[in-house]
């Protein structure tokens, strides 16, 4: 097709479908409404029954894990593509990594100096999901993210040593199947698959809601290294490797 | 003030879609599809607002305070984070694309037709 | 709280539109990093701190920086043969996001 | 109970562990690994299904981390997941369960991999399909399909040598991205309306009222996004892209597992989400049309194909346009034409991609025109292909062709047969005539394909078989799976017991108040008629021969140069409906924007 055959069938296609989707939001409950059946129902056991101040985790490594087992092994498989998809192939040299142009000294100390603090506060924040706000995947992201600030302070040599592939990758599949192992507690102490069986503690306390904090800890290592190995394959593909075999397949 | 979440979702929604086919470049195609990914973020927490609703965390709060729907957050939270890796991979496969055949103009890429 | 949740809706939809009508590939990145950084705040102002959170690495950080890095990737292919030598550099400077509007 | 989660824990799991010690053990090990945990989910989902069998309701209920519904019965009502797996259901897990088993067997010999990732992501991909079919739960069926899609175009793109794999994958994921994006707001929607995200509960709110706009916007966004993956027009554009560079083993995978399993998703998120408030005659007319149209452009386009898997691939499409008829026929004969035709579809599919894939294997090549006579000495290949033809066909006794009568008087329009015939005849000579060209040798070579055309050079291919290997004795890992899937497709059609058994589960699939009743009220439901599905008579025998015999008669005619002076004719049409395949992302997420528009309006006219 044309672009202008492609423009012409987007614009029809979209009057309809917008017109379609506008006049079902319009018909929808508004925004801001009152009733919340189902929202209510999950913070009352959130905080009632399981023992967990922060209602999303409660939902997400308790009332519907199971979801959260199919996202984490959705983000698992999703790494796993991307990095067989730019794993270098035959045809590929590697060429040696040459540093990026000397950063300003004033970068490189602020993110060196931020690297600790942010992965303190990225482990804070996977340990202490179920009370306040955070959890597995917030805490994974900050880890994954606070390490890569050595990369933006120019240094990414650093950036490889401190980023330990092989143990990253091992701690994935750790993530992964820790998930599994800690649903399989349920059913090892007679109940469901991802049951809460374990002591609940006291409120708002960090030793408390049973696996909520297990599952997000499993999450945490999950995302994290998730987002380490995705980050570190683009990084490599960006800077590392340089395919040489590209003439070869280019003007086809 | 009622519907201005769902609009903006909407808009989101259909420009992102709009942009993903208009574009001549694969990887401003995946930031399209990004964009409309977002509108189905603020649709949902624009569902699950409530007026006056605080946030659903109790670890300073009194049980019985009124929050915002938390499901709806839950549902969000772990969506932001796939979206994610499942725009990834698809910026992967445009690399690769594009290493091998020189080009990310869709136009330009004409190898499986009819 | 229902002006500011207002106000930065509509940030959203302009940062939303914004990301779309940039032209160029490396400043649509940079683009939607801010586009992240804004639906963080609008998240905020929904009352879904934990969303922001996690919107806040992903969104306005880690999409964006791949989305540099893909194009980093891509772009050394397009340019001429026999500049091959100081691409490396270059993508290397480009993705550290020092000037991404810079072209060369 | 124990037996549904660990159908999904299992093949999780073991994906999980290969790619943590994959590196370490030599490619046997990793071999046994994921063939042992895909038997093992096998047993699993076979157990599943005796267990469902056995159940008096037909159905099998696990609320997941224990959280039973709590409530007066009517309103029965629980924060947490539940799986609910019917006979269907059951029976679309043992499917992918099975056929993964023997593609794992099957790339044993065929599939030069490095690495565990190759058997990890199928393992992963088995268990999204396994959730896919036994989830009662809306969202964590959007996950389970979002599941599907990742791993199925991250295997699609995985032989990274050449640009095409890349390019096709890329297609696929950006259509399945979008389709989550419709999914997730059609979602989105039905929430604001039901405050609900299981099928049960989203289903009881949403009789309670009329239908109005936001219902219809919902029903066409969810079911537009699982229409998708059933590869059906205008949503299909992907499946041929993709299924011409994937791998052969993942091809088996998406064109006889996904592409059903999505057809009985639409079916059970109709009827268990939508049937109370859109009847059955708002949607039976536009599944019905819809299902017709991409019959025929699957078939069309079958025949104009010269690269053998996205010939295969346009039969495919063909055929899943019947099983959205069978859905259409909204009745449980309908539902147990598309399962009968959904299993002898995938033996012969799933053979024919097979040995396709031992020509891939042996001469590096998938065209027609460079592969034209190579074949003179595979005579155990060449009478399984034209087996298989004939199968597609819907030769009697082959499982096709019974699903095919079934569902085409279950629809109940006269002018129904025709279609099927032209169907079956269309992609059953695509095959023959391939047959007659590589493996006779006769008529003049295939002409090339813009697509056949770049697979040709020799280094090509080799990537996914490790390069050619003419005079190699047939392997039996590669012969035995071929056999066993024709036999399967054969005996599916053979069988009396399995037509009104999956007629009985189309009924139980149906039954929302019944559904609703015993995932949240745990009530036992009122028990179904005892349902007859007629099969093979002596009348549906001999039209039932209608279709091969005209596909041998096209086939021949084909190769003997007839066909030209027709095509030439047809040009112009013909290349229209060939030019719309562009292999071009914009386009393809533009046909989905107006395919969602169409379904939307005619859903409009006939429910509002």
């Amino acid at each position: 097709m044309t672009r202008q055959v492609r423009t012409g069938l987007l614009v029809v296609g979209l009057l309809g479908f917008g017109a379609l989707l506008v006049a079902a939001l319009l018909a929808a409950p508004p925004s801001g409404r009152e009733s919340h059946p189902y929202g209510d129902a999950a913070s009352q056991i959130s905080v009632q029954r399981q023992n967990t101040p922060n209602v999303i985790s409660s939902i997400n490594f308790d009332q519907r894990g199971f979801d959260t087992l199919g996202e984490e092994f959705l983000l698992f498989a999703s790494v796993l593509g991307a990095i067989v998809l730019l794993r270098p192939t035959p045809g590929d040299k590697q060429v040696e990594v040459s540093d990026a142009p000397e950063p300003l000294d004033a970068v490189r100390a602020l993110g060196v100096l931020l690297l600790p603090v942010v992965v303190l506060v990225g482990f804070y924040v996977v340990a202490t999901g179920h009370l306040s706000i955070g959890g597995g995947f917030q805490g994974g992201v900050i880890l994954a993210t606070g390490i890569h600030l050595l990369f933006l302070a120019g240094d990414y040599k650093a950036l490889r040593r401190v980023r330990p592939l092989p143990l990253v990758d091992v701690d994935d599949v750790v993530g992964a199947f820790g998930y599994i192992v800690v649903g399989l507690v349920g059913v090892a102490m007679g109940g469901a698959f991802l049951q809460n069986t374990l002591p609940l503690g006291t409120f708002n306390t960090l030793f408390s809601a049973g696996t909520v904090d297990l599952l997000s800890v499993a999450i945490g290592i999950e995302v994290g290294s998730g987002m380490i190995l995705l980050l570190g394959e683009f990084l490599e593909q960006a800077l590392g490797s340089q395919s040489s075999a590209s003439s070869s397949g280019a003007g086809t | 003030m009622t519907i201005l979440p769902y609009l903006v979702a909407a808009f989101l929604l259909l420009a992102g879609l709009a942009g993903a086919v208009i574009s001549r470049d694969l990887i401003r195609t995946i930031v399209a599809l990004s964009v409309a990914q977002s509108g189905t973020y603020v649709l949902l927490l624009g569902i699950g607002w409530r007026r006056g609703g605080s946030a659903p965390v109790f670890a300073d709060v009194d049980p019985g305070t009124r929050t915002v729907d938390p499901i709806v957050q839950a549902l969000c939270l772990t969506d932001v984070v796939v979206g994610a890796t499942v725009l990834s991979l698809l910026l992967a496969l445009a690399v690769k694309v594009h290493q091998s055949s020189g080009s990310r103009d869709p136009d330009a890429l004409t190898e499986l037709g009819g | 709280m229902t002006l500011l949740l207002a106000v930065v809706l509509v940030l959203v939809a302009c940062s939303g539109a914004v990301v779309l009508a940039t032209k160029s590939p490396l400043a649509q990145a940079v683009v939607l990093s801010v586009h992240g950084l804004v639906l963080t705040v609008a998240f905020a102002a929904f009352g879904a701190p934990d969303v922001a959170l996690a919107q806040l690495g992903v969104g306005a950080a880690v999409v964006p920086l791949m989305v540099l890095l893909a194009l980093a990737k891509t772009r050394s292919r397009m340019e001429p043969a026999g500049n091959t030598r100081p691409r490396l550099q270059e993508a290397g400077s480009e993705a550290a996001d020092r000037d991404p509007t810079d072209p060369e | 109970m124990v037996v549904t989660v660990a159908a999904i824990v299992v093949p999780l799991g073991a994906g999980a562990i290969l790619t943590g010690i994959g590196r370490w053990i030599p490619r046997v090990l990793l071999d046994i690994g994921a063939l042992a945990a895909a038997l093992a989910t096998t047993v699993l989902t076979l157990l599943l299904l005796l267990e469902v069998q056995d159940s008096p309701s037909s159905r099998v209920v696990t609320w997941l981390g224990n959280w039973t519904p709590t409530g007066p019965p009517g309103q029965g009502f629980s924060v947490g997941i539940v799986l609910a797996v019917d006979p269907l259901g059951a029976a679309m897990a043992l499917l992918s369960a099975v056929l993964m088993t023997l593609v794992l067997v099957y790339s044993w010999h065929h599939f030069t991999v490095s690495g565990p990732a190759f058997h990890a992501l199928m393992l992963l991909l088995l268990a999204g399909l396994v959730g896919f079919s036994v989830t009662g739960d809306l969202f964590s069926l959007f996950i389970f399909f979002e599941l599907t899609s990742t791993t199925a175009y991250a295997l699609t793109g995985y032989l990274t040598a050449q640009d095409q794999p890349s390019q096709g994958a890329l297609t696929f994921g950006a259509t399945t991205t979008v389709a989550g994006v419709f999914i997730l707001t059609g979602i989105s929607l039905l929430y604001a309306r039901t405050d609900a995200l299981g099928l049960a509960p989203i289903g009881r709110a949403l009789a309670a009222r009329p239908p109005d706009v936001l219902v219809v916007a919902a029903f066409v966004l969810v079911i537009g996004g699982l229409l998708v993956k059933s590869a059906v027009v205008p949503f299909h554009f992907w499946t041929a892209d993709a299924e011409a560079v994937a791998p052969t083993p993942v091809c088996v995978m998406l064109s006889c597992s996904l592409l059903a399993l999505a057809s009985v998703a639409v079916a059970r998120v109709y009827w268990t989400v939508f049937s109370g408030s859109l009847t059955p005659d708002t949607i039976r007319g536009p599944l019905i049309g819809i299902g017709v149209l991409t019959g025929l452009v699957g078939g069309v386009m079958s025949v104009l194909q010269h690269h053998l898997k996205r010939m295969l691939a346009f039969a495919t499409v063909a055929h899943g346009g019947l099983f959205l008829v069978g859905v259409g026929a909204v009745a449980p004969a309908g539902l147990a034409g598309t399962t009968v035709d959904a299993l002898g579809h995938a033996g012969v599919e799933g053979a024919l991609f097979c040995l396709v894939g031992i020509l891939l294997h042996r001469y590096a090549s998938i065209s027609e025109h460079v592969l034209h006579g190579k074949g003179r000495n595979l005579e155990i290949t060449g009478g399984l292909v034209v087996l298989g033809g004939l199968g597609l066909a819907g030769l009697p006794p082959f499982g096709t062709g019974l699903g095919k009568t079934i569902t085409e008087h279950a629809a109940g329009a006269h002018w129904l047969p025709v279609i099927g015939t032209t169907i079956g005849a269309l992609t059953g000579s695509a095959v023959l005539r391939m047959w007659a060209r590589v493996f006779l040798g006769v008529g003049r070579p295939a002409p090339e394909d813009q697509s056949s055309r770049h697979s040709e050079e020799p280094a090509d291919r080799a990537r996914e078989t490790g390069g050619p290997h003419p005079g190699e004795r047939l392997s039996a890992t590669m012969l035995v799976p071929v056999i066993l899937l024709l036999v399967g497709a054969l005996v599916i059609g053979l069988v009396p017991a399995l037509r009104n058994w999956a007629a009985h589960a189309g009924a139980v699939l149906m039954d929302r108040p019944g559904f609703a009743g015993e995932v949240l009220d745990g009530v036992a439901p009122a028990p179904l008629p005892v349902e007859h599905v007629e099969g093979w008579t002596v009348e549906r025998v001999l039209i039932g021969l209608i279709a091969p015999a005209l596909a041998v008669v096209v086939a021949v005619a084909a190769v003997r140069g007839v066909g030209r002076a027709m095509e030439s004719r047809l040009a112009a049409p013909l290349r229209i409906v060939r030019g719309l395949h562009s292999g071009h992302v914009g386009d393809y997420i533009a046909w989905q924007i107006v395919g969602a528009a169409l379904l939307g309006g005619i859903v409009v006219l006939t429910a509002l």
